[in-house]
């Protein structure tokens, strides 16, 4: 399985962590191997290992790292008992390595071209001439447009597409073979997130190697040619893209694909990830306690990696032949049936403006207008700082408007004083886009939820309490969390107990800000589904914020689409995601549909991909 | 960058605070019991008393029978003119006794700053991120921080030039008389400085970034020279108006300690013998001195962070 | 076949060869923590105490002059014959009352003062803002002098006087502190659940900006100390007869040829003291930080 | 006059530089202006005075060759050397001496001691060129002294004129001034065209050494340390307990001298407090052992005093020693029984009316030395022991002469050197308060005693004047206007290289006469 021609091949991988609270695996047995001109992707779910493994590629899996393997070869060379001087004249050189946080991952004190030519000045010895030349054409090369200017510049000064690309740029400075790329596009908007892949395919097409990771199937789908699936420090499945993507043969790999939401019309498939335990120690299947085939021997005994039925790919599951095959998706159950209800929430053309640095002021919103009705989910969509966050903030009252004005179910909300506020706060409810931000980090989920629901006589205590747990029930907790904090919560707790709250005081309108843009695809799926619910049975009006569109697909019967703090279009989601009429809708579309050129099919697993066929 | 804008108004921050220094020990100084002819007549504490003649001359002389709104508006006027009048006692100008002294203090200051500085930087650099050096040596600036400076100068003292006579007793004179004042006065510095940066290198050295820069094929060395000390100079700059009111308040024990002339001597002696205007001329130079120095480090912070250039203030 | 591949520390320095006891410190992180917890414990016993451990600090006893430590005279009695032991005892209520009670009153007022920044229209930021720079500008000691020129030398006026250059300090923290608290997701949640902005403020607002404060004060305390020490080293603390550490050590330095106790104690005693506390101090906010990171 | 330092020995040579450590620094380097000691020990080389002091009560020729007395006291008539000039120049004659004490007296120059050395003088007359007739207001016996003093040296008329804050002293002495940085050093220089040394003086001609530097240090242990690791050549006051390893060493010797005038006394405030009552005064000097405390904090270098005036004092009277009461704790117990502080609180000090045994003693760091802080701090352990409690309230120079002023202390100290007893009149008589320019912190109103005083400072009968004064020492002992402390003395370290050093009947050490061994 290991082509005989792999630039790079590693067998049996093994990554130990000596902590203070004993080892930890991190990685426990990962073979892998990348030729050049081709793409190899690993995928899988937050921890599963995929950045250690990475990072043991190049040697710098941590001082606290023990790392061994079978075989590691490097075009040729065998990395293993490598010393540190002959790690540092791959690094750089032969490896060009890009970190998962693309953000952070240049030093913010240097100026892009320093950055950029870091492994020039460590390997190459140019001339100060040659190399602001060389950083010219890099930069270039990578398509940051005015490379010249931009060289000068330091990264703050740069957007965060404009900085992963320089950080590209900075990793193949020195020619390398093979570039690692560790999630290149997370925490990019989708139009950035194209261009970045596109960088990445041109590479690849060129002759480098690329090995990508990504929790991203659309990323996956658009690029590799090959995929890896990690899951608890172990290859679970592995095989061409195509199959993988298409008829995945682990549970792990099939819930993962069911649970992204998707641009299809069609609607999402039933969630499939419903028991969300973490992957489990121990002998036996990690996947055991989240796997519905799990039987006897699963818990017994580790599978191993092998063939499956038919096709070139390996899975390591006992169950990996009885596969049914993927349940389809239900019809859409998000009617138009709200368009006759009462208006509840009023958006009169307001407009906000900003103090910015350095003086001046700046237009967050400008002139934006929509009403909301009882029971109807509007969706609000757009790129990072269009102003989203800014229109939840005036519908709530928190934020006065410049111009224009807000009425809450009719009657004057954004013109009043805030004590006239006050009583009227409980009808309308906000899901901040932060919800660990949003806790007092001294306070109990107890008290959190609690504060809502206003201040507890001696005597309601209890009540005040089993008031708490109920919500909690509703939002599929339990009550052995009353006495954790904020930082001890997971991220789908965390966002669960943020929703407890706003639904304390029984609002009539929800307004959700990104509320789940930080979640994996699972735990996401199931927030979905209750917000669906809470719409469906208590008539609650959702305003919808994200800059997802599948999540916007799923949820939502109208969308708005931000621009620049304008509204450009708005309709139904299906006229506005399949007839977009404005040209910003239709870049946003066409950013998170395949590449047609590269004849690769696109999937239906990606959250914003579009079905095939669609005009872009 | 550093603007026009922000240098101008920088500048309009330390008038002000100047003022408000000036105006803080015009009133505190005025509100201290005693008559000030007095004390100017009796030399800052004779025992024997001085006829109605004498006080009478100096009351007119320097002006204290006038209302308190007069004599202010006089000294505001006088400063603006960068005269900071009489000593009550030394028979000069308060400029020409401050200029006289201040020679000496900068030395001591400068000097011991740049040991304190160069001291934490060794300290730091060489031992972030290896624990067994990292607990050894932040032990010891530990014990820096926290022993009284005047104690370190008089068992340095009492061993370097008492008992092994390698340096002066005492005296203005030569680099040799300076070596254990910069000393004593650089040790709480460099504590807290080395500490500091040292913070400041693991944390930098913790970023993503580094990573990055190691996956280069850059040597450690040069991670830590090249990228990390940028990082852990920024939290020193920070606290540069800390190190500079820890230098300018040591000085003045120093100075007592190792019996060397300068502006801390000056300043003991006015507060002692309540000599007014120079312990306003004394609190007036600090201030100046301090708004400078901070607003140069200042701008120096955003030529090193280029995050803050944006920022106004 | 098993390859460590990086287990070693990165190349530059060589190890430093490490001391038996910061070898001991670092295997087992808690002792530093708990050594300075007990000496810090022991120290306020002997404060608040002085007269069960010590005999009278001021009893002078001509003949035993200069006597070198020995059973007797534990740590050897000074010029006077006094008991070393005896009067580092007794200063040790002194010297902490001047650190605690400096930073205290410091706390109080820059707490005060930064919350009114902090919670205040940009106008009153400003103005409050401006007065601490004024503060802050004058170093430490000259504030002192200038306090203690204003309100006399003596023990309530060197700690008012490191108070008042301490209070600045305190204000821009809690200032900042107040400033990001009051635009945190949770002050915004309150808001909109509909909680008073009495409640906010009281409820949130000021238990988020104290704990740091905590911090800040304990590290404070010991520098205090010193500042007090240092003060009445120069003449402008306490009466001669108060037995604080910095006026032995005053007293002591003229008689160093003499006896070497009297001048060396009350300096290992500050010394401890503060590396007590600032060792309490960062562990204090290690466990701060720690929680809220986590 | 002090003994010379040293053994060893040899003819006197030329040249060399002395750097000599003070313990206290003066405010300005006009002698006619500063009243510290170190102005003294600063200026003598400088200036050269009228007469010199020769003994007790004997004065011999210096700038004076020849003077006369009026048969009424208060007329002298000075014949001054010729040919002597000051060192910038300026001819030095009647006009010079003329506007020296001029200088002194005026308001302007804000003299203080100085001008109450010559409290009577009137105005001075230009006879000719070389002589000149100062009259007096009335008869001053102690006139002669004063004017052997340096503080009434004389001062060349020129450097005199310029104002205050440029002044530089400029005297027709064996040295000359060259520079002083405030609060750090003095530098002088030789005059090599010195001509006029008094009458008294062991050589003739330009002073041996080239260049004199006195630097201020205050610390005790570093002017012994700088001396020890021979940084320096002398040193003034040697801390007392150094005093034996000095002596023992031969690279060093000691010289010492007991300063005249009135002893480091603690001063009883006679009117208001607990210490207006008599009873208390005694009682404070009866409960304090004052010789077995001074003996152990000085060593037993600085004796004990048991009189206002120091031995060394003309018209020292040794007999007045028993009026004073000695140390006995149950005598001062008695004493304040029956002044009426029978009480006890629960420190152990003693009440009346529930009012606590309380005496504020201001202490002003600025004037601490010789170890005076200590003594007190003895002081007060002491006084507990008698249910006395002494507070001892930290002032700064404001505060001190506020309360000076106030006369809200019940205890102060000083001492106060003059080689005449007319000091006493300083100090105790009723019109020589604070307030009015003197140095009566007892607050004394006695016109018995301000009768004597005014009768010695008078009289010219030396045995009239000596009885008064005898008189006067027993009775301000008697009615406890005061606790004698310690006589102050002049502890001086020198290497042994450092020759021909003396003291004058002030206990100003002289250089003159110094050389450096080479
Ligand atoms: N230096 C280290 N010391 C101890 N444990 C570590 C270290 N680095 C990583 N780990 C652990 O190794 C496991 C795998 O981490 P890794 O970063 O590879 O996950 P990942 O698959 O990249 O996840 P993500 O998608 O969130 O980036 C995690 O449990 C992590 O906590
Ligand atoms: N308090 C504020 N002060 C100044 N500028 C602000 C403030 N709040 C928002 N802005 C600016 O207003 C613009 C709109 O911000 P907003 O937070 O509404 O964007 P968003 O659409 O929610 O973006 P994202 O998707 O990244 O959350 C941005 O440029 C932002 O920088
Ligand atoms: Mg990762
Ligand atoms: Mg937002």
């Amino acid at each position: 399985m290991t082509p005989p021609d792999a630039l790079l091949s590693v067998r049996d991988l093994r990554v130990r962590f000596t902590t203070r609270h004993g080892p930890v695996d991190a990685v426990r047995g990962v073979s892998l191997a990348v030729e050049a001109g081709r793409c190899l992707a690993v995928v899988g779910e937050s921890g599963s290992g995929k950045s250690v493994t990475a990072r043991a590629l190049i040697g710098l899996a941590g001082s606290n790292a023990t790392v061994d393997a079978t075989t590691m070869t490097f075009e040729g060379r065998s990395l293993l008992s490598l010393g540190e001087r002959r790690w540092r004249r791959l690094r750089g050189a032969r490896i060009g390595f890009v970190l998962q946080d693309a953000l952070t991952s240049l030093d913010p004190l240097r100026r892009i071209e320093d950055e950029v030519a870091e492994p020039l000045d460590v390997h190459a010895d140019l001339g100060r001439r040659e190399r602001a030349e060389r950083v010219r054409s890099l930069l270039g090369d990578v398509g940051i447009p005015d490379p010249a200017q931009r060289a000068r510049q330091y990264p703050h000064e740069l957007s965060g597409g404009l900085r992963q690309r320089a950080l590209i740029a900075s990793a193949i400075a020195a020619g390398p073979s093979l570039v690692v790329a560790d999630e290149p596009t997370t925490a990019l908007d989708v139009t950035i997130q194209a261009q970045v892949l596109d960088l990445l395919a041109d590479m690849r097409d060129a002759g480098t190697a690329v090995l990508l990771i990504s929790h991203d199937l659309t990323v996956v789908a658009r690029m590799a040619d090959h995929v890896a699936v990690m899951y608890a420090g172990l290859v679970v499945e592995e095989g061409p893209a195509a199959q993988v993507l298409h008829e995945p043969v682990h549970p792990y790999t099939r819930a993962l694909l069911a649970a992204a939401p998707t641009l299809d019309p069609r609607g999402p498939a039933p969630t499939q990830i419903a028991r969300l335990a973490p992957p489990t120690t121990g002998p036996g299947c990690p996947y055991r306690s989240r796997c519905a085939l799990a039987d006897a021997r699963c818990h017994g005994e580790l599978p191993a990696l092998r063939a499956t039925g038919d096709g070139p790919s390996l899975a390591r599951c006992w169950h990996a032949d009885a596969a049914e095959p993927l349940p389809t998706p239900a019809p859409r159950t998000v009617g138009t049936t709200t368009s006759g209800r009462r208006v509840v929430l009023e958006v009169d053309g307001v407009s906000k403006r900003f103090r910015v640095p350095g003086g001046g002021r700046r237009r967050a919103v400008d002139g934006v207008s929509f009403s909301l009705r009882a029971g109807e989910a509007l969706g609000l969509v757009g790129e990072s700082g269009s102003g989203k966050s800014t229109i939840a903030q005036i519908a709530l009252g928190m934020l006065g408007p410049d111009d224009g004005r807000v009425l809450l179910d009719g009657a004057s909300w954004s013109e009043l004083r805030e004590p006239d506020r006050r009583p009227h706060r409980s009808r309308i409810q906000l899901i901040q886009q932060d919800p660990l931000s949003s806790f007092d980090p001294r306070f109990t989920v107890e008290r959190i939820i609690g504060e809502g629901l206003g201040q507890p006589s001696r005597r309601g205590a209890a009540a005040h309490r089993s008031r708490v747990v109920e919500l909690l029930h509703r939002v599929g907790l339990d009550a052995t969390i009353l006495d954790r904090r904020g930082p001890q919560l997971s991220g789908g707790q965390r966002q669960r107990v943020a929703i407890a709250r706003a639904l304390g005081p029984e609002p009539e309108i929800l307004v959700c800000d990104e509320p789940v843009s930080a979640l994996d695809v699972s735990i996401q799926a199931q927030i979905l589904d209750l917000f669906d619910t809470l719409r469906r049975d208590l008539g609650v009006a959702l305003l919808f914020i994200s800059h997802d569109l599948g999540v916007i697909n799923r949820m939502c019967e109208r969308v708005l689409v931000m621009k620049d703090g304008a509204i450009v279009e708005e309709g139904p989601v299906g006229d506005v995601l399949h007839t977009p009429r404005h040209a910003y809708t239709r870049e946003l579309l066409a950013a998170v549909s395949a590449d047609p050129a590269t004849g690769r099919t696109p999937v239906r697993t990606g959250p914003t991909s579009v079905p095939e066929g669609r005009p872009t | 960058m550093v603007t026009t804008r922000w240098w101008l108004r920088r500048a309009g921050l330390g008038v002000l605070v100047i003022w408000g220094a000036a105006t803080l020990s015009f009133i505190g100084l005025h509100l201290l019991s005693g008559d000030p002819a007095r004390i100017i007549a009796g030399g800052g504490g004779a025992v024997s008393g001085s006829s109605e003649q004498i006080l009478a001359r100096i009351n007119e002389q320097y002006g204290f029978h006038e209302p308190l709104i007069v004599q202010y508006g006089r000294f505001l006027g006088q400063l603006a003119r960068g005269d900071l009048g009489m000593s009550y006692q030394l028979n000069q100008r308060v400029t020409t006794v401050i200029v006289d002294q201040l020679g000496p203090t900068v030395a001591l200051a400068l000097g011991a700053a740049v040991l304190g500085f160069g001291l934490a930087l060794v300290l730091a650099v060489g031992t972030a991120g290896r624990p067994r050096a990292e607990s050894l040596f932040s032990t010891l600036e530990l014990l820096f921080v926290s022993t009284p400076s005047f104690w370190v100068g008089i068992l340095l003292l009492t061993v370097f030039s008492f008992r092994l006579g390698w340096f002066p007793v005492f005296g203005n004179e030569g680099v040799a008389s300076l070596v254990l004042p910069w000393l004593t006065l650089a040790l709480p510095i460099t504590g807290t400085l080395a500490l500091v940066m040292r913070d400041g290198l693991q944390r930098a050295l913790e970023q993503p970034f580094a990573t990055t820069v190691l996956a280069r094929g850059a040597t450690a060395t040069r991670l830590r020279l090249r990228h990390a000390l940028r990082h852990a100079l920024l939290p020193v700059l920070t606290l540069s108006g800390w190190t500079l009111g820890t230098l300018l308040g040591g000085v003045v024990v120093i100075e007592t300690v190792f019996a060397r002339a300068g502006i801390g001597q000056v300043a003991v002696t006015a507060v002692n013998g309540r000599d007014l205007p120079v312990v306003t001329g004394v609190v007036l130079v600090a201030t100046v001195v301090f708004v400078v120095i901070n607003t140069a480090l200042d701008a120096l912070t955003r030529v090193v962070d280029p995050r803050l250039r944006g920022v106004p203030e | 076949m098993t390859t460590v591949l990086h287990g070693e520390p990165p190349a530059g320095l060589p190890p430093v060869t490490e001391l038996p006891a910061a070898r001991a410190l670092r295997r087992t992180p808690w002792l530093g923590p708990a050594l300075a917890l007990a000496f810090f414990l022991a120290v306020c016993l002997l404060a608040a105490f002085p007269d069960a451990f010590a005999g009278d600090p001021a009893a002078i006893d001509p003949v035993n002059a200069f006597r070198d430590p020995a059973p007797g005279h534990l740590l050897g009695t000074d010029q006077l014959g006094r008991d070393t032991w005896a009067r580092v005892v007794h200063g040790a209520r002194a010297s902490l009352a001047l650190g605690f009670g400096a930073t205290a009153l410091a706390a109080l007022v820059g707490i005060a003062w930064g919350l009114a920044a902090g919670l205040g229209g940009r106008l009153v930021d400003e103005a409050t803002m401006r007065v601490a720079d004024i503060f802050m500008a004058v170093p430490t000691t000259l504030m002192a002098l200038l306090v203690v020129a204003v309100l006399g030398a003596g023990g309530p006026s060197v700690a008012v006087a490191i108070a008042v250059s301490l209070a600045p300090g305190f204000a821009r923290v809690v200032r900042v502190q107040t400033q990001v608290v009051k635009h945190a997701g949770y002050v915004q949640a309150a808001t909109a659940l509909g909680v008073r902005r009495r409640g906010v403020v009281g409820r949130h607002i000021v238990p988020n900006v104290l704990p740091p404060m905590l911090v800040l004060a304990t590290m404070n305390v010991g520098q205090s100390i010193i500042a007090g020490a240092s003060l009445s080293f120069l003449g402008l603390g306490p009466q001669a007869s108060s037995s604080e550490w910095g006026s032995l050590l005053s007293d002591a330095r003229d008689h160093l040829q003499d006896a070497w106790a009297p001048a060396v104690f009350p300096g290992l005693a500050i010394a401890l003291t503060v590396i007590s506390i600032s060792v309490l101090g960062r562990e204090l906010r290690l466990r701060f930080e720690g929680r809220t990171e986590r | 006059s002090g003994p010379s330092g040293g053994s060893a020995s040899g003819d006197p040579v030329s040249g060399g530089e002395v750097t000599y450590l003070v313990d206290q620094t003066q405010l300005t380097l006009d002698p006619a202006v500063s009243p510290a000691t170190v102005t003294g020990l600063v200026t003598r080389p400088i200036f050269d005075s009228l007469v010199v002091q020769a003994g007790p009560t004997r004065f011999e020729p210096w700038l004076a060759s020849r003077w006369d007395v009026s048969p009424d006291g208060r007329e002298y008539t000075f014949a001054l050397r010729s040919g002597v000039r000051f060192t910038d120049g300026t001819p030095f004659d009647a006009a010079a001496v003329k506007a020296t004490l001029d200088h002194v007296v005026d308001p302007a120059s804000k003299s203080q001691y100085a001008a109450s050395l010559i409290a009577p003088y009137q105005g001075s007359t230009v006879v000719d060129d070389l002589t000149v007739k100062v009259s007096l207001s009335r008869p001053f016996r102690p006139f002669l002294q004063a004017l052997s003093t340096p503080y009434l040296g004389i001062q060349s008329p020129r450097a005199l004129a310029v104002p205050p804050a440029e002044y530089k002293p400029v005297g027709t002495g064996p040295f000359a001034f060259v520079s002083w940085e405030q609060q750090k050093d003095i530098t002088l220089t030789r005059n090599p065209d010195y001509t006029s040394p008094p009458a008294n003086a062991p050589h003739t001609g330009a002073a041996y050494l080239q260049t004199l530097r006195f630097n201020y240090v205050p610390e005790d242990a570093t002017r012994y340390g700088a001396l020890t690791s021979g940084q320096v050549q002398a040193i003034a006051a040697v801390p007392p307990n150094r005093v034996g390893s000095l002596q023992s060493d031969r690279r060093f010797s000691v010289l010492k001298t007991e300063l005249p005038g009135v002893n480091y006394n603690l001063f009883l405030n006679a009117k208001t407090g607990p210490t207006s009552d008599p009873l208390v005064r005694q009682a404070l000097q009866a409960a304090i052992d004052v010789p077995a405390l001074v003996g152990s904090i000085y060593a037993g270098q600085y004796a004990a005093a048991r009189n206002v005036l120091s031995p060394t004092t003309p018209d020292h009277d040794q007999a007045a020693a028993a009026a004073l009461q000695a140390y006995d704790p149950a005598k001062a117990g008695a004493l304040l029984d029956q002044a009426g502080w029978t009480g006890r609180n629960a420190e152990g000090y003693r009440t009346k009316d529930g009012q606590e045994l309380t005496l504020t003693w201001p202490y002003l760091a600025l004037i601490n030395r010789d170890q005076r802080d200590v003594l007190g701090q003895a002081i007060q352990a002491e006084a507990r022991k008698a249910g006395i409690r002494i507070d001892r309230p930290n002032l700064d120079a404001g505060a001190y002469s506020e309360s000076v002023l106030n006369g809200t202390y019940n205890i102060l100290d000083s001492s106060n050197a003059r080689a005449d007893a007319d000091i006493l009149r300083f100090m105790f008589a009723s019109g020589s308060t604070f307030a009015k320019g003197g140095a009566n912190v007892s607050l004394s109103d006695s016109p018995q005693l301000d009768g004597w005083l005014d009768e010695a400072a008078t009289t010219s009968d030396a045995a009239v004047a000596a009885r008064d004064y005898a008189l006067a020492q027993a009775d301000v002992l008697k009615s406890g206007y005061l606790l004698p402390g310690y006589v102050p003395t002049s502890l001086v370290g020198t290497t042994s290289a450092l020759q021909g050093v003396t003291f004058d009947p002030q206990g100003i050490a002289q250089l003159y006469g110094a050389w450096l061994v080479p």
